[in-house]
């Protein structure tokens, strides 16, 4: 573990979020099996440190965009709980109204521009965001999030270049979790240091654990500082390792449950709790207390989703365009 | 006959196609694993990693290098899971694919298909949901494709990769799993004919994919509860469109109901009203009237994705309207 | 009233949308020296280069970031010098700008222009001479904008700037040189209106961009040398679609031909054709005929591409053979 | 200059080529101005060495892909002249019977896959005629000539990857001619050295002097000859200038005089009459008989451009489809 955060309460804040992700996804899985979730669900569970480190250095008005794989990224970045289950749901009181579902959580007032379904299409979005700062003059910052399968999309060669040329304030994340769907990063990526990618716009490129929540900190913390005075994008690639299926009841008949036990080893909630507990910063009860209440918000979350009722089908027209209605 | 699923139908059209020929390539994302609905089952163990690519995601590559391998000398079978990933690769499909037979002055052809999932399934949402069929078919220089059953899906498959100009061949996702009567051996249905899957006197359902599966559900109810006749026309091939059977059956029942999953405003269906209406004037007892989805984008919410495509219910409602009249 | 270009009368619009709202933002590849077709002089020299903005050949970038700008504070007014070009961009215009609105569940509108210039003009060959409107107006989300003279052009790009939601803005690349008289001024006209062009009892013409102009030509030819009183309705807008104009007009001349450049197959005529059927029916004297170009890439060489795409010719003979029935 | 070529004939062929190329493109001028071409017509003036130097290299059954800006590609491959300059002029005689004109020559039986008039389109292509190759197990080559401007799309980065993930016989050729259309690459492009794109592939990439006859011959014939053996693509920054104007009858307001004339300096043409002359390998009067002997097949390629008659309007509608005729 790289340097610690600098008080209590910011470790404190760092774990209920990890668990929060934690609890939240693998919940989902037990309502997706029950049928509860309509759609698919693409959970997060073994890269909780990404989201959560990187976020950590982010003020509300700073910009994510997200993929498919977003409850983490949009839980790290503030979203409402109640209302990100409820969307996964597909009810009315969904932070989407039950439009978007899991690929498409979105909530613009903490700065989270949207899940997408489309395999690295924040990368442009990415840009347009660091352009709009740039031209507003103001100092947020941009996250994008994309995978280590997405990553040969051309939109984020055109969005490197960009945001390269312009020095926008864009920290591109590359999660680095071994696969795209069922396809090994080896059959489809000419480089297997991804970080590669960086020169070639004249980018700093760093590599990170991405399950070593510390260490993610202190590397973004540097990409998003650099990004917030005008000092123009970074890559940073997070190398970690989807714990569970491309997407709830996949079969991964592509990969050895070796592999995905050997992977388990290096739980980034763990390493963080252990971390804590050996640096005397909190112990056993204490982290079993929180999560408990943590998952009680999940329970609450759920109740509330399942309280909540769908949204009307005359409204299925709303939204479309802001002023133009359905006669 | 043995009765084999949408999905198994397309491995054994594929697989037919590749041991017959082997300049016969299928390349897409994941689908040496056997694609997301079972469409490429076994093909890598039959036929190896060099005639099944595992592709990066890249969909202008995926697309833009079959124009380059069909040109070349390879029959490529592209493959987007989902019809929207085509809109990463519009380039490659409406500006080269389309074009180069004719820019080039007739000098290639341009054997590739290109396959793709399309249609709503299960709150799939706004970007998985959807069917381009439209889009497609406005383009000279490509033929679409739009099977609604298992045997035509085998058949209508095998001639599109057969075929030696680009072909737009779209699955529906609600169909894949199900089941029907396919014909062993080597099956082959010759893209452009129309099939009347139903016939009728009373009105014309013309349609295609998922859709003329809900025609026939609903052409069964409209017999059965309301004693209405309906002819079942599935185009089948959009590109090149079959239109003397769409005449030929609507001439006879004097009213048509144009049933399509896609956005009715500016869909397919405009086209098909528009030459019934043209060819058919003073002759039609009623209007010719199109079920599709209303005008937004496809909502996850069960209900809502429900309220806004099309169902065999509402193309009942819409002949019972027309029938009236 | 003084009488400036097409390209003159966008550049109006655009410097007083600048000039009004520091938000709005102008991005597009050699922008900075006026554009293709002068649709940007002096707006560099008057706005800079962080208002306007030379970007390098990524049009996916160019239309993907206009949505991440458009969400995010700014109002982008994003260009490509070709329509054909969005087919690089149709991920961020399709499945992007059309559906950030509806599946966010209305949390943001996306106020952000894409201009395109569209048609033929002078062999500009396959890939330089499309027109793709059929495409954009099928999708739900987005408003298309198709102006035919410069008083429309200045008034509705205006609008278009202003509206909250992603509107495609099409400029027919035959008429942007054509002079007409503009306002001065803040001059706007609401997007969704028709207007009618020129009044007529005997056939309606239902047309947009440059055919509105191939139209009226034709209607001046149709009263002088055959006494037939055409009226022409020019949509203006294609999404929002302003139905009552066109059916105002239709059900008083009871005969309607539909006239756009693009191919005739899966054009937008079939949208307005299907309409007029489904509100008229019974109420016509003569079949809807539509006016489009043949089906086939825009050829290069000048006879081929002359007889592909409708002028006004095609027009009137289509009008003497409707006005006969 | 570099290595000589080993025999006589092969610099008279390439300097036959060059003159060809540049006569060609200077008597298009010229008919364009006299309003006898259709369309807009973009020159490869100041670029000849580089595709006559790379496909000096090549074989008959070798592939391009070519951009806008395709004549000189075309040429040095082989192109029948007649064909493409009544193609030009949109005669039925032309290479692609009038239907594609200048930015859409081709000739499939010389390996000429087409100039392209979308900018950076021939890179998936070159990839998909790479992947064919292999599949057929033969020893073809692909040569992808794009534009520093070019390199900024999407599929130059989805292509890169795949050909070096798959290990393709393709060769890219960047031609860094300074501009894109009205624009300075450094405008828009995030790195001044292009060849360092290469590496984000793990792909092996060289810059050369594009104007250097003998230094492209070269360098390309090594690019060429470890792709024909099965080592895979390599990405080839060739630096030149564009004499003139984006296409003919651009103000090119935005570049001084100055500019232009000091880059004419380097004529890539008369670089190699030097070379010819000095090395004592040709004299003035021969290469001016030379020179003299091209104008003379270009002016019957104008002959026969002009004699020949346009395409019948009634076969408007043939070659979209192989099998499908309009009723
Ligand atoms: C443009 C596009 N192509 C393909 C897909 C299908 N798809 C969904 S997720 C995925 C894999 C993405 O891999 P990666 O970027 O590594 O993200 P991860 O799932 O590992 O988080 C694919 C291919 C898609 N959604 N969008
Ligand atoms: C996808 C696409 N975008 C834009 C254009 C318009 N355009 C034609 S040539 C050109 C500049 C190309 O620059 P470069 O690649 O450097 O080639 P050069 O013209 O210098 O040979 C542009 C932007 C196009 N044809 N295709
Ligand atoms: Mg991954
Ligand atoms: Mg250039």
């Amino acid at each position: 573990m790289a340097a610690d955060f600098k008080d209590m309460e910011t470790n404190w804040e760092a774990y209920r979020k990890l668990f929060l992700i934690r609890a939240f996804e693998e919940r989902l899985e037990t309502l997706f099996a029950e049928g509860k979730i309509p759609g698919f669900v693409h959970t997060y569970i073994g890269q909780e440190a990404i989201a959560v480190g990187v976020c950590a250095n982010l003020r509300t008005d700073d910009y994510i965009t997200s993929t498919h794989r977003g409850h983490g990224h949009a839980i790290a970045k503030g979203i409402d709980l109640n209302g990100l289950m409820a969307e996964v749901f597909g009810k009315v009181t969904g932070i989407c109204k039950g439009r978007g579902g899991s690929m498409h959580v979105a909530d613009f007032s903490k700065g989270i521009l949207g899940a997408n379904g489309i395999v690295a299409a924040g990368t442009v979005i990415a840009a347009g965001a660091g352009l709009s700062i740039q031209t507003r003059q103001e100092d947020q910052v941009v996250v994008c999030f994309f995978g280590d399968g997405g990553i040969n999309k051309g939109t984020v060669h055109e969005a490197m270049n960009f945001c390269s040329v312009k020095n926008l304030p864009v920290v591109f994340v590359c999660e680095n979790n071994q696969y795209a769907q069922f396809t090994s990063r080896k059959l489809t990526t000419s480089v297997s240091d991804l970080s590669l990618r960086g020169a070639a716009y004249g980018m700093p490129a760093v590599s990170m654990d991405g399950n070593d929540l510390l260490e993610v900190v202190e590397v973004s913390q540097k990409a998003i500082a650099d990004a917030r005075v005008g000092m123009g994008p970074t890559l940073v690639v997070a190398d970690t390792y989807r714990f569970g299926g491309h997407y709830v009841g996949d079969p991964q008949a592509y990969r050895s449950k070796e592999e995905v036990a050997q992977s388990r080893r290096r739980d980034p909630l763990l390493l963080f709790e252990n971390h804590l507990i050996l640096q005397g910063l909190a112990d056993k009860e204490a982290l079993e207390l929180e999560r408990e209440s943590i998952l009680e918000l999940v329970d609450k979350a759920v109740a509330f989703a399942e309280q909540s009722e769908y949204p009307e089908v005359r409204s299925v027209i709303d939204y479309v365009f802001t002023d133009v209605t359905e006669k | 006959m043995r009765s084999i699923s949408f999905g198994q139908a397309t491995v054994e059209a594929t697989a037919a196609a590749m041991r017959e020929d082997e300049t016969v390539v299928v390349a897409g994302e994941d689908i040496g694993w056997g694609g997301n609905f079972g469409q490429f089952k076994g093909l890598l163990e039959e036929f190896g990693p060099k005639r099944v690519l595992d592709m990066p995601i890249s969909e202008a590559l995926i697309l833009g290098s079959a124009v380059g391998a069909a040109v070349t000398g390879l029959r490529p079978v592209a493959s987007l899971s989902f019809v929207e990933f085509t809109m990463g690769a519009m380039d490659e499909i409406i500006n080269q694919a389309a074009k180069f037979r004719y820019m080039f002055g007739g000098q290639v052809s341009v054997p590739m298909v290109v396959r793709a999932s399309d249609g709503v399934l299960r709150s799939s949402g706004a970007q998985h949901s959807e069917s381009f069929e439209a889009f497609f078919s406005h383009m000279p220089g490509l033929k679409v494709v739009a099977p609604s059953n298992p045997a035509d899906a085998k058949g209508l498959l095998r001639s599109a990769i057969a075929d030696d100009d680009p072909v737009i061949y779209l699955e529906n996702k609600k169909i894949t799993f199900r089941k029907g009567e396919v014909p062993e051996g080597d099956y082959r249905i010759a893209l452009g004919e129309a099939s009347v899957a139903r016939s009728g006197s009373d009105v014309s359902l013309i349609t295609y994919s998922v859709m003329a599966q809900h025609a026939l559900e609903a052409a069964q109810v409209l017999f059965e509860e309301h004693s209405v006749e309906a002819e079942v026309v599935d185009l089948r091939t959009l590109v090149p469109l079959d239109i003397e059977s769409v005449l030929t059956s609507v001439a006879k029942t004097r009213r048509a109901v144009i049933c399509h999953e896609a956005w009715t405003f500016g869909g397919f269906g405009a086209e098909i009203s528009s030459q019934i209406n043209e060819h058919l004037f003073g002759e039609l007892a009623a209007p010719v009237v199109r079920v599709g989805a209303r005008s937004a984008p496809i909502p996850f919410s069960p209900p809502l994705e429900r309220e806004l495509v099309p169902e065999a219910s509402e193309v009942v409602e819409a002949v019972l309207r027309t029938v009236k009249l």
